[in-house]
């Protein structure tokens, strides 16, 4: 075990999954000698050699377009898109290909590739790099959706995202990279050392995907939050005094719908927390699901606390971001309703 | 500057609309003689010249000449003529077959034969291939089984694909020919990922991939000229200018300005611009770009100059916005008639073997069409079983998918 | 008044404002001088001119990219993405720009563009030709979402669509072009002859954007639909014997909360039916407001009757489409729980 | 093919590294003297080896000579020189009130001052400029306020863009500036969209777009040349190749194989390639490609050679990938230098001269930061109410988000 943050977990799990498996190829915009706009992948290439790891053209649907070849060839590509942001020039080849393609050929090629991507705000990147835009993949079947919130899923997570035959698109929060961010954007910045799940073994494990952790236990309201916003929840729990049960979902599709219901059905009231715009976010599918699942258990409305329906503002982004403040009174109001 | 024109905006539109007389005489079209052909290790900037040119073989007496003669023993051109009257004789019967309402749709490649068959023939067995949806003749030439295609189209029980695609997308691995998808362009780029990854792995297996000159607009079209550039990926990458779009023609997509081998050369790669028509020459142009690509040489874009000659699908009209008649005053003629006569000039077919061979070709079809209707048509079934449409959506169903299909009734 | 086809009514619209307002441009793939695959803008390039409808390349990334550039010089462009299932190639000019110029620019330059694109399936299309990929666009704040379900409203709201100073994506059921189809694929085609709302005027009208519409007035059951899948909730009601209360949601965003929060506090129970895939659909959302507006007069789940959560298949599209035989079951299904 | 060698991937490595010495001997430049001067109205087919050249006018000594040499009157040198010296001074203040806190980011254009303002001076007051971020000299040679221009920086209560934009994300409509955008290229091809639209009207008035060499691999450039060479889109299509994108040598982007000046030549699209760091040069081109494109002669494609001389931005630090110094030996000079060269040379300017003009722009620009910060800054304020958010999303603010923003409390 030693201390990491997020980037150096990410790090491990790409380095012992290159050691692992020569099918394992890194790529993406300046991933190679530099080692990535956020270290991710600092050092690989040095170690493994110029072709496992290297820099591509900035072409995010031209990456993905050959992550597919690759994918259909054999080998296991794991590419990055600098932001999430510039997921968009790809979505044609993650939609309509890498998602389709075990389906539409009668399950003789796949694409198991791994498209790491930042997303998430707090470093006033303004409307181009903080979005989250999991929602829209989340739609798409054929594609498993991640998000890890700490530094030992995130790598036991990703060492499964890249062995997994599917494609998978794994939501790295930046805000999360060097520190357990809850929100507080006017208090000293904390980081990973001595936090918990800083701890991180050196070797080779692996994290289940489609399995929620419970990243608190509580009796009154449960509350299903992902990536930035399960330290978030804490925060909001610690503040308002409402015993919330906070559910870590680490991987949005295939979802844990069995730990929601289970958790609801103990608490009887729901509080849904995601950074992405509200409207058509992945909130909506779990409070759809949760109305559905948990009706006769439920003492009060479902509540949604999201971005609101803005592009992410860089001045302003603390207002956009739904933090302690609003996640607590979300809980407040719940917990008030009869 | 003084009195300049009033600016314009330039809307590009053929020569000849319904009721107009067809007329290709704009087109210049080169002797076999006057095109070089330079080592295939060449550097690109020496041959900028052969993307404006047009690669040709076969003179209009069918005589194989100039220094792109592949030389091809006659044994060799039988079998491509084969290859030639059994894609023909399949793309008729099937298309009566989506007539005849046994299947939803249909898309024939005549006039367009001697590309995917010449090209097929010029490739190793083990090539990997990224077609559209108009190189049924890759399949045929590498003699994939014809019953194995028509259960794809009639979407039956033995539809590999489960009567998940639409007629004509086939997919196969054992035949090298990868999924095709319904997204024009995707498969170009991917090519060059399935070439790097071969190089990667030190593979001396090349892939080939084929677009339209309509879909050559598409991003796809730039991401593999980009990638296949930079990382010297051994790719060959076709455009079949068949002239049409859909409704539009060649200018949409940018033939008024240029070639469509001109694209190569922003990104110093060899262009190649071939006569579609001439089997022969497709074969040389391919086999070039082959021994290029495997020699390290990295990719080549060839133009595959023809014409469609049918409609586009079985769900157009080409008299609502084209001359009839323009296919058969195509300056650069009917390919499988040029091969032919060809062979016969060598002294190696006649009419009658040509005869026979035409026989035959459509026997194997109906025999063939018997038998995949046995296992059913998109009309009368049998097809697949619905619970099957939850499958390969991910390798293991997940629990929501599980119970979507318990909620279908499966 | 006459009888009109939605494509007739749809080619009605354009005419009208290619000819009210010289600064509309129409453009896409084979729209020009054949008039488009759907047929859609038959006779416009012949009466209006070259320069005012006209084909393009085949790259819907450029087409929209092209309507941006051309929006911020100030005119109103109308295009056309042959198939919904290709809209992919464009989302980032639709996402990243259009929808962010007129916020991104504090006001300054705009994108009042209109997208029209045939969704839905049930034409044999398969996997991309059958898509409706809507929720993809309501997720993204600045864009309208527009999806009719009969020749009025189709006219009605494109005109409307056409004039708004924001972008619009107004997606046509194909399925609907000729005949208010209600999921019985087995039956005779019907035509819009004799549907009251195949009746268009001939000239110039408009149905505003952001309002639902009532296709049937009900009391013990509210169905939220809008496309094609009005006619089958239609369908289905009356093999249900169910009296359901309709909506025909026709806008997606902005959404006519009212309109829905009204009649389902009146009947108590909620069933939201799509054709799009269920995970994150836009019934998500529409469940998620239901529940948190509606939260104490509902006496059963709100259920979701919508497409599997499978690629849309070629020869199986019948097993996939959510028809009335699949919507009548939720209907009981609600009007059965306690 | 016997024999042949082991395919390998090829991944394109700079030259230099950090630790090497660098070293530009194998850049091949060519004088002033050895580029002709079409006639604007040219076929593109004619000059295709312009795109493989290098069109100069100041040689070494700074002395304007050859057939490109634009002949400016001595006036509109010096307001260049003083534009670039102003956006030198506002890049070098911008980037300390970065350091120091008061905003979250900056870009500086140190080394390609000449592309923006030389092209500025070429282009008419109102023809339509779609930037990239690293050329806010169009708007300073436009003489558009600077304090303006500040308050986006700061995102203070005078931003225009209302907080909402990240740091030098200018736009103004009133400068015929676009809003730039965060996501590489999109601004390219609406450029073009923007040309065809005033085309459509038969308005003069013409556009310009910039894109980094790195981001022509985006599928936004292919649309750009697709678009405007089949519309004869009036627009001018600038790549700015600065040798890097972030830590990517120019050969992750292509230029191992060739010049991107040659992407033009695949779509019939006149190339031009020019020494960026060359402001008559510069000039020369763009006066050119504006007169086609006001001629209906359509578009062109220029590349500007240059060097980054900086870091990508105030987040990066080049120390990590290329070898120190190299902004010091780019054989090309620095463009500031060479023009005051000229102008010297030309016996219309003196070092005292320009101490004094060097004085003025660092004045200038202090006294506009001093008016700027007096309306805010990021970390100090003030900036605008959180409630602005909420506007503009829409033209009219619909029910939801005025609901959401009573939630938020406005
Ligand atoms: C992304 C995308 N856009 C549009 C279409 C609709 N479409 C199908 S075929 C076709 C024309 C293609 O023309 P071309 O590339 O020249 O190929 P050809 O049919 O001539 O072989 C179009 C527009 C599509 N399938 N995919
Ligand atoms: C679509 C997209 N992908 C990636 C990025 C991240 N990014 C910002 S600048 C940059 C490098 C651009 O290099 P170049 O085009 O050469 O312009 P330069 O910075 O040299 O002026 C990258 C990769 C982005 N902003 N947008
Ligand atoms: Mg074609
Ligand atoms: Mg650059």
């Amino acid at each position: 075990m030693a201390a990491m943050t997020m980037v150096q977990a990410i790090n491990s799990a790409l380095d012992i999954c290159l050691t692992r498996d020569p099918d394992v190829v890194i790529f993406g915009e300046d991933v190679g000698y530099f080692g990535g706009v956020f270290r991710c992948t600092e050092g690989l290439q040095r170690k493994h050699g110029r072709t496992r790891t290297f820099d591509t053209p900035i072409a995010e649907g031209g990456i993905l377009a050959v992550a597919v070849g690759m994918g259909a060839y054999g080998l296991r590509p794991v590419v990055e898109i600098q932001f999430a942001d510039y997921i968009y020039p790809a979505t044609d080849q993650l939609i309509s290909e890498a998602a389709r393609l075990r389906h539409r050929s009668g399950g003789e090629f796949s694409a198991p590739i791994t498209v790491r991507t930042p997303c998430g705000g707090g470093i006033y990147g303004g409307q181009t790099h903080s979005q989250s835009p999991e929602a829209i993949f989340t739609h798409v079947c054929g594609i498993k959706t991640v998000m890890p919130s700490n530094p030992y899923d995130a790598k036991g997570l990703l060492i499964s995202a890249i062995e997994d035959d599917d494609p998978v698109i794994f939501f790295e929060p930046k805000r999360l990279y060097n520190g357990p961010f809850d929100g507080h954007h006017n208090r000293p910045v904390t980081s990973w050392t001595n936090h918990p799940l800083g701890e991180v073994p050196a070797e080779y494990y692996r994290v289940e995907l489609g399995k929620a952790s419970t990243a608190r236990q509580g009796s009154t309201v449960t509350v299903l939050a992902y990536g930035t916003m399960v330290h978030v929840a804490l925060a909001a729990v610690e503040e308002s005094g409402v015993d919330a049960e906070i559910l870590d979902l680490r991987t949005l599709v295939p979802l844990d719908l069995d730990a929601i219901v289970e958790s609801v059905r103990k608490t009887g009231r729901c509080v849904i927390v995601h950074e992405a715009t509200l409207t058509g976010g992945f909130g909506a599918e779990l409070a759809a699901l949760v109305q559905e699942h948990c009706f006769y258990s439920l003492y009060a409305p479902i509540l949604r606390v999201a971005g609101w329906d803005t592009p992410y503002p860089h001045a302003l982004e603390w207002s956009y971001f739904p933090g302690p403040a609003r996640v607590a009174d979300a809980l407040r109001q719940v917990m008030e309703a009869s | 500057m003084k009195n300049e024109p009033l600016p314009q905006l330039h809307i590009p539109e053929p020569l000849h609309r319904p009721g107009d007389r067809p007329d290709f005489g704009y087109l210049n079209i080169p002797e076999p003689a006057d095109t070089a052909c330079p080592d295939p290790l060449v550097r690109p900037s020496e041959i900028r010249d052969l993307a404006f040119s047009l690669i040709r073989v076969l003179d209009a007496d069918g005589i194989a000449t100039g220094a792109w003669n592949p030389k091809l023993l006659p044994e060799l051109l039988r079998r491509a003529l084969a290859a030639i009257l059994l894609t023909r004789a399949y793309d008729d019967r099937m298309y009566r077959g989506q007539r005849q309402g046994k299947t939803s749709f249909y898309m024939k490649c005549t006039g367009e034969e001697a590309i995917a068959v010449g090209q097929a023939f010029a490739l190793s067995r083990d090539d990997m291939l990224f077609p559209t949806y108009r190189q049924q003749g890759l399949l045929i030439a590498r003699d994939w089984s014809l019953v194995d295609m028509m259960c794809q189209v009639y979407s039956n029980s033995r539809d590999r694909l489960k009567g998940r695609q639409m007629p004509v997308f086939y997919s196969s691995k054992e035949a090298g020919f990868f999924s095709i998808s319904g997204n024009l362009g995707t498969q170009f780029s991917q090519a060059v990922g399935w070439a790097m990854a071969a190089a990667y792995k030190h593979d001396n297996r090349i892939a080939a991939a084929w677009i339209g000159e309509g879909a050559t607009a598409e991003p796809d079209f730039h991401h593999a000229l980009t990638f296949a550039s930079i990382f010297k990926a051994p790719v060959i990458l076709n455009v079949v200018n068949n002239q049409w779009a859909i409704s539009s023609f060649s200018g949409i997509a940018g033939a008024e300005q240029t070639t469509f081998a001109a694209r190569a050369l922003g990104f110093g790669i060899p262009a190649l611009r071939v006569d579609g028509n001439d089997l022969l020459a497709v074969y040389a142009v391919t086999r070039w770009a082959a021994d290029r690509a495997r020699s390290n040489g990295g990719p080549t874009l060839i133009e595959l100059f023809s014409y469609r000659a049918d409609a586009h699908s079985s769900s157009d009209d080409p008299s609502k916005y084209r001359p009839k008649g323009e296919a058969d005053i195509w300056p650069l003629g009917d390919p499988m008639l040029r091969l032919k006569q060809h062979l016969i000039r060598l002294g190696e077919w006649s009419e009658a073997r040509h005869s026979v061979a035409e026989a035959e070709a459509t026997e194997r079809v109906r025999a063939a069409d018997r038998e995949a209707q046995s296992y059913g048509t998109l009309s009368d079934g049998p097809g697949h079983s619905p619970g099957t449409m939850f499958e390969d959506v991910f390798k293991e169903m997940p629990l929501h998918l599980r119970r979507q299909r318990q909620q279908a009734g499966y």
